[in-house]
């Protein structure tokens, strides 16, 4: 175990990525000599040259659906768009395009291309440069959605979604980048299960990137409080893993489910939606939600704390489906 | 423009005579309600890719828009697999899933049946760039109809390829039309070819209705695009029928539909090759039979087709299925 | 009463619009001359003038943004994006620009655009042709969404939602233009609230847009086996009409909900995790959920009837949560 | 080019300054943290908003981008308020829910503060679109950087414009550098007034950092704009300082850098106004102490400001909130 950040161990898995297969190149927005908006490609410019790290202009509808033809022809593209936030120019390629292909040919033409995003709240950006959209990519077939929440999972799930034969959308929380953790350097991890971080037998808390942390922090408190609370970094948004999540479900029979997006129509509906569907007679209280407020995110950093999901609110929403 | 070689010249006029009875079959099929969804014919415009898809070689790739019947055609997609997946049948070269609009091939490199307006010029560049990255100097062609021009994608694709000297060949198809809106009314800069070299690469306009034209131009621009570099065509065209089979097509006056009918390709093209004696009227109609031919067969296969199996709808969603 | 189709209900409400206040004015891709690629706005161009129904390029984020701004400057613009599969490409628009000025602004700047589109699969237009992405706009603070399912909200819905100061998105399934149904000419209805439009006892279907049919016909085909089923139109999927809802499930302790989406992280998961978060010690089961199977819609008939909701599957779902 | 009479002459120059200054302030109380979030800085390109906003009527707008506070400023936008916004606080110009990026006031008609580069554009189109078709006279001006100008939304608003004849002046504000992208890297067309001239409307550079230069030009593309046409200004500039307050401003030569900052548009345009006897030193002294004295009170203001109750968090999503 070796201590590391969050962006490190990032770029780490795009420098062994590059070295490893000549197929793969790294596109996006100031990727190149600047070294990213995060500060995740430093240096790989300078190592594996321009042709391979490649500043695009800013068109994320272009560069994005080049990416993915570039995979369809051959060659294992990581597109950086900078943020989820610009994603939205980029989704009618991402959704008509990339998760479409394999279906609409029969099953000819797969499109190996890894997309990832920076995403999330808590740096007093705003309502436009604030949000968590995860959910709509998960919603759609065709795509994986992966979204590491520790170094170890930064470090090692680009290799493994390289290798995946179809599209992986990567989501990292802005707020992770600078964050250290313990390095599990064992080597390649999947990109389809979720993982339990924590152990514990009277609530069941799920997060995914951003608000894993948030969990654990949470889960801590609870223990000062006398509750074990077991908590599951998602990790792949889609598909969701049911298993490890009934699992834990099947032991705690209390779920809260944390989830910066906003409340209405977020991944937390779905996880919430599928638990109370498989174990619904088990359930000792409906599942809990801690999510963003439906607001526009604002800039005021006491209103936009207002408006995130926090340490407090989960370990209430534990408490409260502990029966208060 | 000189004529090609009597075999080639042969060739042209019988590819669009395949292309044109095919879709004339299209038409009477989904009448018979065999076709279904959207259905978009070419006639009128077959000229355009037949003249480009015979300067290519089998490993260039092509990408189409929904109105690609004739050039999976010709890139060597079988009029029995084109047909097939038009009655969303199994056997179809997208298996059924594609219909129409969404033909796929990958045996011959054809990328689609792409059917968000302007939406596959980025991954026409994508091929293109991958071509580039990896030293292969094959080509890639993009079709898409002079409606796309509005669309972002088509700017920041044209900037792309420029700047990154992308071996791409841009051949838009200018019908004057996009559904009902006519080119004056959609396009501030109609001369499609000044907008397109905005961009720093090379562009011209070709008659879209001369096979020869294209055939030349094509030739002419993909020996540019072979050394590594985009070049983008306007061809000017016309569609004799309507945008689709749901559109009443009110918005064209019968005189000028009648006048583009008098420079038909197919028409034109006949008469230059009897004129200049390369083929006699009998030759012609012979070519008009073999088509009919292919087509009844390409009918009956599709006829004879199966249905995939309900039990196969997820699949195909992911190469890589979870357990 | 009269009877009409859901066309025309939309074409007269359109025309009422544009007669009854001169800032209103209508533009999309053939909205003008060619009436509308549903034919919905014919005839209006040759009464209002190209000026006040106007053709646009294929520029949808240019246009959306276009109308937003209009809106933002006093006019009140009716947007026809064609379909809701192309306004993945002025997603931006709506989401970072109609939706967040108001709060950005601190209040200072509404914007009284609505959006119409069509939605849903159903008539073999294949993968890029048919979503049904209505939860991804219904997840968005600052938006409100309406789905007209009957021709009387086809008729009137449309006036609230030009009145109203917020952006409205209007989603017209596709397969309803042709149908015909009695017109309520009462008068403007809401736009906030569900509607129950049969009543039952026994368990309560939700439906919206295109499955409010299916539910209807499901309740018939129930009605026959001696179920009682009451049936809501959602109408607003954002906001929610809570009290409806729960007022129904209060009385039905068992719901389905009929959602043409995909499963994963669609609408029918939020009226899930809502209801039971509402009536989980009254609820008799788990909130059924029929959606869409989770591939991109497929061309042939056979496959795309088998990957929509179809009533045969409501009808045993009302089961399976009455007990079998 | 002549200098405007001596009183708008001081005025420019001043009002130059107090953005100057406005802004250095914002820099040194981001280093104290009372700033959060994305700070971008204008400094050097001062002229451009300056020469601009001084050609437009009270009524006119302005659509901005992050970069905006010096455009806020001189609409009219008061520094307290804008201030005050920048620390958050329930007194600024945006209720302390935009921040830097996201300056708003209707009473000055200054429509952000918009951060998705070239999202605003449609918007500004919008706005003219709105003027010309309830017969008002007035003008929509729309600043964006020169990186915008690769994103699909210029192509189609300016496609429109043009089409439609939108009475709005779009102003690039070309500083070379889209953060650490350089013009020739994400440009195929680096003269960017002949990119916009393509789309049919009048389009011409200006020299950035003169601000009698700007002042002229938007007096003339003003008179356009308010017959109802769309015009397109190229300013070159430059900006002295990093992208935003997180940028280490490592792609650009100290060489580059200072040989800009002799074109500085306040120190040149202070020169020339003591060469021209319209102002002499003393009288530059007391501008700068003037904008100081303003800014001081600015940030007092902002310092006492409150913070909107949490309570309120909700408020502003609807303007018609359902029970
Ligand atoms: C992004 C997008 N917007 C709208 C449509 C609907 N649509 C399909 S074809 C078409 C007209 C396209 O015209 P053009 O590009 O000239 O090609 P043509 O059909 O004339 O060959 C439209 C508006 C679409 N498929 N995609
Ligand atoms: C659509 C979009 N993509 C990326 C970004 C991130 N970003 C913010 S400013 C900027 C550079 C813009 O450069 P330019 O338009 O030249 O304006 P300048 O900052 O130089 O004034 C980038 C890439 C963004 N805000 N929006
Ligand atoms: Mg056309
Ligand atoms: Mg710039």
């Amino acid at each position: 175990m070796t201590e590391i950040t969050y962006r490190d161990a990032l770029h780490d898995a795009l420098e062994e990525a590059l070295s490893k297969d000549e197929r793969v190149f790294i596109m996006g927005e100031d990727v190149a000599d600047y070294g990213g908006t995060y500060a995740v490609t430093k240096g790989l410019y300078e190592k594996f040259g321009r042709h391979r790290v490649r500043n695009t202009p800013l068109s994320e509808s272009g560069f994005v659906g080049l990416g993915i033809g570039a995979a369809l022809g051959g060659l294992k593209p990581i597109v950086e768009v900078m943020t989820v936030n610009f994603s939205l120019l980029a989704l009618d390629q991402i959704v008509n395009t990339a998760a479409t292909f394999l279906h609409m040919s029969g099953g000819q033409f797969n499109v190996p291309v890894v997309i990832r995003m920076a995403t999330g709240a808590g740096r007093q950006l705003a309502a436009q440069h604030s949000h968590s959209l995860e959910c709509w990519f998960a919603h759609v077939p065709g795509l994986r959605v992966v979204a590491p929440a520790t170094v170890t999972d930064a470090r090692w799930m680009l290799a493994t979604a390289l290798d995946d034969p179809d599209p992986v959308v990567m989501f990292e929380h802005a707020t992770l980048y600078p964050t250290t953790g313990d390095l599990d350097d064992s080597g390649p991890v999947d990109i389809d299960t979720a993982r339990v971080l924590r152990s514990g037998s009277d609530v069941t808390i799920i997060g995914w990137g951003g608000t894993v942390h948030k969990a654990l922090s949470a889960a801590g408190e609870l223990q000062h409080q006398g509750v074990e609370a077991e908590v599951i970094d998602l990790r792949s948004l889609r598909p969701i893993d049911d298993a490890t999540i009934m699992a834990s479900v099947s032991q705690t029979n209390r779920v809260v489910v944390v989830d910066e997006g906003w409340r209405s129509g977020g991944l937390s509906a779905e996880l919430a939606a599928r638990i109370t569907e498989a174990a619904f007679y088990h359930l000792d209280a409906p599942v809990a939600r801690v999510c963003s407020r439906e607001v526009p995110i604002p800039y005021a950093k006491h209103l936009e704390d207002a408006a995130l999901p926090q340490v407090d609110e989960v370990v209430a929403a534990a408490r409260e489906v502990l029966g208060g | 423009m000189r004529l090609p070689p009597p075999d080639v010249s042969r060739t042209l006029l019988g590819d669009m005579i395949r292309i044109r009875v095919m879709e004339e079959r299209c038409a009477e099929l989904y009448q018979q309600t065999k076709i279904r969804g959207f259905l978009h014919l070419a006639v009128g415009e077959e000229a355009i890719a037949t003249g480009v898809i015979h300067q290519l070689d089998p490993d260039d790739a092509v990408v189409g828009t929904y109105r690609e019947h004739g050039h999976a055609l010709l890139k060597g997609v079988t009029a029995n697999a084109i047909m097939a997946e038009m009655f969303g049948k199994a056997e179809g070269c997208s298996g059924g899933r594609g219909g129409s609009m969404h033909l796929f091939d990958a045996a011959t490199r054809f990328y689609g049946g792409n059917a968000i307006v302007g939406g596959h010029l980025p991954l026409a560049a994508g091929l293109g760039f991958a071509d580039k990255m990896l030293g292969r100097s094959r080509a890639t062609v993009c079709f898409f109809g002079e409606g796309a021009m509005a669309e972002g994608e088509f700017h920041e694709t044209m900037n792309l390829v420029s700047l990154w000297d992308v071996p791409v060949l841009f051949c838009c198809e200018n019908n004057l039309y996009a559904m009902g809106t006519s080119l004056e009314t959609s396009e501030a800069e109609t001369n499609l070819a000044v907008k397109a070299a905005g961009y720093g690469l090379p562009a011209w306009t070709v008659d879209g209705m001369d096979v020869v034209a294209v055939y030349d131009a094509a030739a002419r621009a993909l020996a540019t695009v072979r050394a590594g570099e985009p070049v983008f065509l306007e061809f000017r065209t016309y569609r004799f029928r309507a945008h689709s089979m749901f559109d009443p097509d009110l918005y064209r006056s019968r005189e000028e539909i009648e006048e583009w009918k008098t420079r038909d390709p197919i028409l034109t093209f006949g008469e230059r090759l009897q004129r200049e004696e390369v083929l006699d009227e009998a030759g012609i109609a012979r070519l008009w039979d073999r088509a009919g031919e292919e087509m009844d067969e390409a009918v009956a296969f599709a006829e004879a087709g199966t249905l995939e199996p309900v039990d196969n709808l997820e699949r195909h969603v992911y190469r890589r299925e979870v357990a």
